[in-house]
């Protein structure tokens, strides 16, 4: 294995809320040491129930938000560590897709001024045709140019918000969702856009989804996080699962076939604050299979080629 | 059997009825206490609580013979002692200066006093009239403290304290034992109304209001600007009483275009006091032609110290001192325009009168720049001596307030002319300290007030009178006053209507 | 909750120091110099030290803020310069009269407000509400003072329904509430209008609806009481706003309340009178917002939740 | 290059307030207004300072057609030139407390902390004043005038308008578009006059809009304490003041001037209205 | 039948926003609603339970038979009568549901105290004994908790209680569990399902996600842009969709197994309501569009036996042209 393109190494981060004068403070560990590293070429799924920190986890591969621990090295170079003025050059390597295609555009700006924030931003003027030619690699139509954000539907949106992440020749993406809010019609087609550049560009994603089964189909490798933490790192996408609770997910996945009906579920119970965690093991409160010293001591990832986070995996 | 009144707006927010500590005091106190002495309209000085009095040739002392049978509202006697104790209640108040020159009180009899004096005093019946000179009942006023003239005030006058809210309402419950009323009054007796209300309205077009509306029987002063509506109105019926104010214009003489005698003289030339007389005031009063009251007879200056209108002469002067009429209406010298600051005070019959004042110079070529002040803020700026011209008034009656205003010790305020001239100096020493008798006083300050009108260093513009209205469905009062202002005198003579 | 009341009250603390030194220094900003008023005709140069060191005014400014203060924490706010009275006498006799006058006001424009307001909602874009709106705007766009002289030019000089001025009795009180009223009015109907409306657009009343609820029901005990939320908190912020805003009225209708005294006292350099004058106000802010807290925690678990 | 992130808000919205019809109307009552006050002296055959003593208190007729005042100058003719004074002291205030309530919200807004703890605190306990009171006590210590006036009006409604212009930084901040912006790379300085400011100003542009509307009545207030511009000067305000000595022998001093207050600050609630309409990215949706 | 919709057209203003549904339902059956945003399932729930006027809506054309009685023609007081007591209604979203500042319990006990006619006691004993048959721990104290206290989860749960409070023959539920997470919604759909098969009650459940209607219904309607495309028993539809709007939904959805690159989804954007596409409506985006179908509107048509479907070329059918 060569040298991976992006190595995480145990990247945390607390959130504090403010308190007021009135308050007590209050912290959350919303990420949790997480360790990952990603080839070039890889496409690499993080799913978890909403809350757990996959957003945060993504803000924090492009230090969009500082960490409270760890470090994030792209191609050897730790972001984490870099001046403000080398990180922004770094960014052309790397870009997001956001969950939320109806607040990811500025509503003032038009698809071409949107196109271009990237070139602006970074200090470079727009190369010509540049616009037209990532509109029609995302498919839509070079006329869109003039539109204003709240004259396209939400995959139009959602393809412009592609396109913008593509315009600097990124290696690297970082998808948070981005279907999320999509119908599931569209959401295919935005998958297959996605694939498709995938395979034309050469890029290395991270694909952040609350649906497993959109990430087993979409993924090479898929990690599960749950509050905050990585339980479980999916080798492979059709690897059978280890952790009670990415069995549960698995199980909570609604096939498209009626006669194949699953009509049991084995997840009771409520997902704990992040603010006050129970000792032990996170997932203790709703494992069915749950003993005495999963509620008094954390699990670690385990090492190998199918990490998991349980004392007693499948 | 009751009334309500109104008392002037410059009265209103009157914190206390002690005389001996109050700064200024409203009507409603000369019919609480009593005074020795009285005026009439011709500042002629009566007697009252003193039945007649001796001035010693020197002037070194007097002699108060006192009226008998006078009581307090508490029901103490006022006799000899009263007056003994009562003048060094003066002592550190702010209204020391007026007994200053009073060595001693010696009790001569019950009913006789000496005065002691430091030093002769030609001005001490002027003092011992003024309101601040109403006689408390000694007793109460130790006991009391600072809460004599605020929660109760005694004194031996036609009317007691009920109630008092500052800056509301005074309520005077009458006096039933009062026999010894001024003789200036027609009625000396108990008063004729039991119970007087004094509201305090600030706004003058709300109390005119008021009284037009019924809601008083009387206001103590009708703003000019009304008096044509109130004698528009069927049963409203007005009285005048000579005032004691005068509104004039300062010139300042230390600021250039005024270091220039000619041009002082020019823009007192320029002011109109009969158009302003006829169109701010209503007609109502008399044009000021001296920097004194005209009733007063140190007013009574030779015609040539007399300031009036002559708009030919203010423009040859002008020209004369080499300021030509400018294309604009506005003179220019050496390339400047004759402009200068106008200042006034913010309230809206000075911001009116300033205004025609502004265009009368302006129509002999002076430019006025008008900037107001509120009342406390433009004797501050006056200190600082930026002022070319301002516009103001001032109540007063007696001599001294040439002195007051002109002055070489107080440049910048009061001496809002910067006038400091050695000639006027020796002269002011002469008026104040240097005069033996009330005669020789009158005529140490004409010479004084005739130096200082030689001199331009002010124009006086307008002598207003203090007109009461009233509401004649409910009272009725005699159709002339004996006497200088709005007082008890004037008060005690008013009756209801059956 | 009540630990919240109690630090919540505490909090007070800080801020009434802040706002004191605040205003003291302001005040004596102001140019010019209250002795002035003081010196009477013919008074001796010597008498201006006199008082002025009677007054304190000749020591530094932070002595003199240290012994104002450590007054005020005794209860005393000092004495007038120019009314020559203790301070909290004069606002005691001016407190109740602008008390009465801005709570009457509160109420008229907090009844008036919702009503019209609510009506308006329920009304949406129909004409009744563009009427409402409308007059209520109008109400809002005229200058108080205008307002209050006209209002004595129509009911108390043409008409003789009011009495011109003062404070004596309730019939004085109809025109300066109304006057001062009125702008309230204009900003509760649309606080109350655009709730109401937002209130109107929650998903949960779909199932309020779908459970068989009344439609009128609906409104009045769901919408009007998430609406109201809003609407207490904003008259809760500007309570100061009604009760101070009613110092132009107070003056034209020369009611002997905290407005006028502090315009007068203005006008005279007053500090020690200013002074109080503009606490008081800021202590009726900092409750008013501290009531406000209070009545929303009260109306809204989440509020409560939160604190 | 395309516009990029140009203004796009003056000439299409102002297009679209018009189109409506109670914007219509009260746009066309300031153009007006503006019209008359900027051509004053061409429109007048008078002038607003010469006195003509004899002629005073002539009541609205065929010569004075809204009659004299206590000097005999035409009151038309003062009310043209008053709009000028009010006008340019309202919009000047609110311009200067506008431009500086953005500085200090957005500042707070967008990089919070203590800084913006602290302005809050104070921006919250100032607008609970009333703006009269602020700006009676500001005129007190810059002195009164058009200057001081301008000064006090725009300090009255800074509170305000940083308030909004925090709120409205707060809210656009959390919005996915600055994230994006950020994760190209973006600096401070251009999500800040790029992004949170422009979309921020709509709302701040409807506020100063009303908030003019309110300038006016202040300003008229402060005029009427005798605060406001300096004589012979015209002032709305100014004119009131004088009027209400001589309510009663010409009501009309007082009420003229008060009507054109009052119009002209419904004018501009009104046109604000439609101004919000037109703003209205949804409603704009709608109806198209 | 205990409900049945014949030829519904909903409108709003002058627009016609659903046009000639029609399906069945018999007690203790699960009716799927599926297709796109904006194909009309909220309208139809809606129109199920009368709250059409809420957004300014109406039922401009056919019959909603609901035992026998034509709801879209009941007056408003009789079909507030029956709404909550006999048609219950489970909305979208559980966080924004319920009334923040109303406690749990009453919001509960308002429902079987106004159709039940039930006391205050009576009524919450009730409420009790719901929520612990849907299984939510201390009843009790949840009763007087504020929604904020809440999961979504356990709000949907509430929804659901307040729906049965009354003791319904119907419930409509719009996309129950799209705010929820994955194992959240397995839970509550799979207790619906229960409910359902338990107490015999009817369910409308509107959904867009083709595995929850497999894994839940009975039958099937697929919605497209206010139109019906197909309708049929579902497993007939899953293994035999005739529409290729049916069949290009399934397919949206990835399965075990699925090759990198076979997930297409349907191309094109969803029609607008406001500017709907002529003759067929789906015709724009359709793989099989032919002939007539831009200009001719397919009618519904029973080709198996088992359901219909509306479209000139359905997939393993014969073409009507
Ligand atoms: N800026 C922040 N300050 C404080 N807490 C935060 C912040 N951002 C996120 N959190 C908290 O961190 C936790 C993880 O949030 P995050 O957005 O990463 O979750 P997620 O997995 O992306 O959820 P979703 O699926 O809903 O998008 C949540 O509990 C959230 O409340
Ligand atoms: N109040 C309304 N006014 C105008 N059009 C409306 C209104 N409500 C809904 N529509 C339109 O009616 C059509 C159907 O809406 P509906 O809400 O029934 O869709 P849906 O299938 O429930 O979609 P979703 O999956 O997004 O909930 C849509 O095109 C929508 O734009
Ligand atoms: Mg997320
Ligand atoms: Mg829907
Ligand atoms: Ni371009």
């Amino acid at each position: 294995m060569s040298e991976p393109l992006v190595k995480i190494q145990t990247l945390s981060k607390r959130f504090y809320t403010p308190g007021g004068l009135l308050k007590k403070p209050r912290s959350m560990l919303a990420v949790r040491d997480v360790s990952l590293s990603i080839a070039r070429g890889d496409i690499v799924g993080v799913v978890g129930e909403s809350g757990c920190g996959k957003s945060t986890f993504a803000r924090l591969v492009l230090r969009l938000i500082d960490p409270t621990d760890g470090s994030v090295c792209f191609e050897g170079a730790d972001l984490t560590k870099l001046r403000r003025r080398d990180l922004r050059k770094m960014r052309q390597r790397m870009a997001m897709v956001f969950q939320d295609p109806y607040s990811s555009l500025d509503p003032r700006y038009r698809v071409a001024d949107a196109l271009a924030e990237p070139f602006v931003v970074q200090g470079d003027r727009v190369p010509n045709g540049r616009i037209a030619d990532l509109l029609t690699k995302v498919g839509l139509p070079t006329s869109m140019a003039q539109s204003y954000p709240h004259q396209l539907s939400g995959g139009q949106r959602q393809r412009v918000g592609i396109a913008r992440a593509l315009a600097l020749n990124p290696d690297f993406i970082v998808l948070d969702e981005p279907t999320a809010s999509l119908d599931v019609s569209i959401q295919a087609q935005i998958i297959s856009l996605i694939q498709q550049l995938q395979r034309d560009l050469d890029l290395t994603y991270l694909f952040i989804s609350h649906d497993l089964g959109l990430v087993r189909y979409f993924c090479n490798r898929i990690v599960v996080m749950y509050l905050g933490a990585v339980v479980e790192e999916l080798p492979d996408p059709q690897a059978a699962p280890r952790h009670p609770y990415t069995h549960a997910l698995m199980a909570s996945t609604f096939a498209p076939d009626p006669t194949n009906r699953q009509d049991t579920t084995e997840l009771t119970g409520e997902i704990p604050s992040g603010f006050d965690l129970p000792p032990g093991c996170a997932f203790a409160a709703r494992c069915p299979n749950v003993t005495a010293r999963c509620r008094e001591s954390v699990p670690v990832l385990s090492e190998g080629p199918h990490p998991v986070a349980c004392f007693h995996p499948l | 059997q009751e009334a309500t009144l109104v008392f002037a707006s410059n009265e209103v927010g009157q914190p206390t009825y002690n005389p001996v500590k109050a700064t200024s005091l409203n009507v409603a106190s000369s019919l609480i206490f009593d005074r020795l002495v009285a005026q009439d309209a011709n500042r002629v000085y009566h007697p009252h609580l003193a039945k007649s009095w001796e001035e010693a040739e020197d002037g070194m002392s007097w002699i108060f013979h006192l009226k008998q049978g006078v009581t307090f509202h508490n029901g103490a006697a006022f006799n000899a002692q009263t007056v003994a104790d009562w003048i060094p209640m003066f002592d550190g108040t702010d209204n020391a200066y007026l007994v200053a020159a009073v060595e001693a009180v010696e009790v001569v009899d019950e009913h006789t006093v000496k005065f002691v004096m430091k030093h002769p005093d030609p001005n001490l019946l002027y003092n011992l009239a003024s309101a601040f000179m109403g006689v408390p009942e000694p007793k109460s006023f130790a006991e009391m403290g600072d809460n004599f003239g605020v929660t109760d005030a005694i004194g031996t006058g036609p009317y007691k304290m009920q109630s008092f809210a500052i800056g509301e309402q005074t309520v005077l419950v009458r006096n039933e034992d009062y026999t010894w009323g001024s003789p200036l009054a027609e009625n000396t007796g108990p008063a004729k109304f039991e119970y007087l209300t004094f509201r305090e309205i600030a706004e003058e077009s709300t109390a005119f209001l008021e009284l037009k509306t019924g809601g008083v029987d009387m206001l103590l002063s009708v703003p000019a600007d009304f008096v044509p509506e109130v004698e528009k109105e069927s049963d409203l019926k007005l009285v005048s009483v000579p005032g004691r104010e005068l509104v004039y214009m300062v010139l300042n003489v230390v600021k250039e275009p005024f270091t220039d005698i000619k041009v002082r003289k020019a823009a007192a030339l320029a002011i109109n006091q009969r158009e302003i007389l006829d169109n701010i005031y209503s007609g109502i009063g008399q044009v000021a032609d001296t920097f004194l009251i005209s009733a007063l007879p140190e007013a009574n200056v030779a015609d040539e110290y007399r300031i009036a209108y002559n708009p030919d002469k203010a423009n040859a002067l002008l020209d004369e001192a080499g300021w030509e009429m400018g294309a604009d209406g506005v003179r220019m010298k050496d390339g400047k325009p004759l402009e200068v600051s106008l200042w006034t005070q913010s309230d809206s019959v000075f911001r009116r009168l300033t205004e025609v004042v502004q265009a009368q110079l302006k129509a002999v070529g002076i430019n006025g720049q008008i900037a107001t002040f509120d009342s406390a803020m433009i004797r501050d700026q006056y200190k600082s001596g930026d002022q070319q011209v301002a516009v103001r008034s001032y109540i007063w009656d007696n001599a001294d307030i040439v002195d007051w205003f002109f002055g070489a010790d107080r440049l910048g305020y009061p001496n809002i002319s910067m006038f400091d001239d050695p000639k006027a100096e020796d002269l002011r020493a002469a008026a104040m300290t240097g005069s033996k008798s009330s005669a020789e006083r009158i005529a140490n300050f004409t010479v004084y007030h005739e130096y200082v009108l030689s001199q331009f260093p002010v124009a006086p513009i307008y002598q207003p009178v203090i007109s009461v209205g009233y509401n004649t469905s409910r009272i009725t009062l005699p159709d002339t006053f004996n006497a200088p202002a709005v007082s008890a005198t004037v008060l005690m003579d008013m009756a209801p209507v059956e | 909750m009540l630990g919240y009341l109690i630090r919540r009250v505490l909090l007070l603390i800080p801020v009434f120091l802040a706002v004191s030194v605040v205003i003291f220094s302001i005040i004596h900003m102001i140019p010019g110099d209250p002795i002035d008023n003081l010196l009477k005709i013919g008074a001796g140069p010597d008498q201006r030290e006199i008082i002025t060191a009677r007054y304190g005014l000749d020591k530094p400014l932070v002595v003199q803020y240290w012994i104002w203060l450590s007054g005020v924490m005794q209860g005393d706010l000092g004495t007038a310069i120019v009314a020559r009275r203790p301070v909290a006498d004069l606002i005691a006799q001016a407190l109740p009269h602008s008390l009465t006058l801005g709570l009457c006001a509160l109420a008229f424009s907090s009844f008036f407000g919702i009503v019209l307001g609510t009506i308006a909602a329920l009304n949406r874009d129909r004409w009744i509400d563009q009427i409402i709106m409308t007059v209520v705007l109008m109400g809002s766009t005229i200058p108080g003072f205008w307002l209050g002289l006209l209002l004595i030019l129509v009911f108390s000089v043409w008409l003789g329904m009011f009495p011109v001025s003062g404070a004596r009795d309730l019939s004085s009180l109809v025109l300066p509430v109304l006057t001062v009223g009125l702008g309230g009015t204009a900003l509760v109907a649309r606080v109350t209008r655009v709730a109401m409306i937002e209130a109107g657009q929650r998903d949960f009343l779909m199932l309020l609806h779908a459970k068989g609820m009344r439609p009128l029901r609906i409104q009045l005990r769901h919408v009007l009481r998430h609406a109201l939320i809003p609407v207490v908190t904003i008259l809760s912020l500007r309570i100061g706003w009604i009760l101070g805003g009613a110092v132009t009225v107070e003056v034209v209708f020369a009611r002997p309340g905290l407005g006028t005294l502090l315009i007068k006292s203005l006008n005279q350099h007053d500090y020690p009178v200013v002074q109080a004058c503009l606490l008081i106000l800021a202590m009726a802010v900092m409750l008013g917002t501290l009531a406000g807290d209070i009545i929303q925690a009260a109306m809204d678990p989440r509020v409560r939740a939160a604190l | 290059m395309t516009g990029y992130g140009k203004l796009n808000i003056a000439n299409t919205t102002l297009g679209r307030a018009m189109r409506r019809p109670k914007g219509m109307i009260a746009g066309a009552w300031l153009v007006m207004l503006v019209f008359v006050a900027v051509f004053a002296p061409y429109l007048t055959p008078y002038d607003y300072d010469i006195q003509n003593l004899p002629n005073a208190f002539t009541p609205p007729g065929s010569e004075h057609w809204l009659g004299t005042d206590e000097f005999g100058r035409d009151l038309l003719t003062r009310i043209m030139y008053g709009a000028r004074t009010s006008l340019t002291v309202s919009t000047i205030a609110i311009g200067i407390s506008v431009f500086c309530g953005m500085c200090l919200g957005a500042a707070a807004g967008y990089f919070g902390g203590r800084f913006d703890r602290a302005v809050t605190a104070v921006v919250d306990l100032t607008w609970s004043f009333p703006e009269i009171l602020v700006a009676l006590i500001l005129v007190a210590i810059i002195g009164p005038g058009v200057t001081g006036t301008m000064v006090a009006i725009g300090v009255a409604y800074l509170a305000q308008f940083t308030r909004l212009t925090r709120a409205q930084i707060m809210a656009i901040k959390s919005e996915t578009y600055i994230e994006a912006s950020l994760s190209l790379g973006a600096s401070h300085g251009h999500i800040l006059m790029r992004h949170l400011l422009p979309n921020a100003l709509a709302p701040v542009i409807i506020a100063a809009m009303l908030a003019t509307g309110d300038a006016i009545i202040l300003e008229a207030t402060l005029g009427f304490f005798g605060l406001g511009a300096q004589p012979p000067t015209p002032s709305w305000g100014g004119l009131m003041s004088s009027g209400t000595a001589q309510m009663f022998k010409a009501p009309w001093i007082i009420i003229i001037p008060g009507v054109a207050v009052a119009v002209t600050v419904f004018a501009i609630n009104l046109f604000g209205d439609a101004l919000i309409h037109a703003l209205d990215v949804r409603a704009r949706v709608r109806e198209s | 039948m205990l409900l049945s919709v014949k030829n519904l057209s909903v409108g709003i203003g002058n627009l016609t926003l659903l046009e000639g549904v029609s399906f069945e339902l018999a007690k203790g059956e699960i009716l799927g609603l599926v297709g796109e945003s904006g194909s009309g399932k909220s309208l139809t729930a809606l129109a199920l339970t009368g709250l059409l006027p809420l957004i300014g809506g109406r039922v401009t054309a056919g019959a909603l038979e609901f035992d026998g009685t034509d709801i879209a023609t009941l007056p408003k007081g009789k079909l507030r009568a029956l709404r909550g007591r006999r048609i219950a209604f489970i909305t979208q979203n559980p966080m924004t549901a319920l009334d923040p500042v109303q406690r749990i319990g009453e919001q509960v006990d308002f429902v079987s105290r106004t159709h039940l006619g039930l006391d205050r006691a009576a009524a919450r004993a009730r409420t009790v004994e719901l929520l612990t048959q849907l299984r939510i721990p201390q009843a009790n104290t949840i009763c007087s908790a504020y929604p904020h206290q809440l999961s979504g989860g356990m709000k949907q749960r509430i929804v659901i209680a307040m729906a049965l409070a009354g003791k319904p023959d119907l419930i409509v539920a719009d996309e129950p569990t799209t705010a929820l997470d994955v194992t959240v919604q397995a839970q509550i759909i799979h207790l619906l399902t229960r409910l359902v098969r338990a107490r015999g009650l009817a369910l409308v459940l509107i959904t867009h996600d083709m595995g929850v209607v497999a894994q839940a219904c009975d039958k099937v309607a697929v919605l497209y842009a206010g139109r019906l495309a197909e309708q049929k028993p579902v497993n007939a539809l899953f293994a035999n969709p005739q529409h290729p709007y049916s069949a290009a939904l399934i397919d949206c959805i990835p399965r075990d197994g699925m090759a990198p690159g076979t997930l297409t989804g349907i191309p094109g954007n969803v029609a607008s309501a406001t500017a709907y596409p002529t003759g067929c409506r789906f015709h724009p985006r359709c793989p099989n569009a032919g002939v007539g179908c831009d200009t001719k509107v397919p009618t519904q048509r029973t080709l198996s036996n088992e359901g219909t479907v509306a479209c000139h070329y359905p997939l393993n059918g014969a073409p009507d042209v």
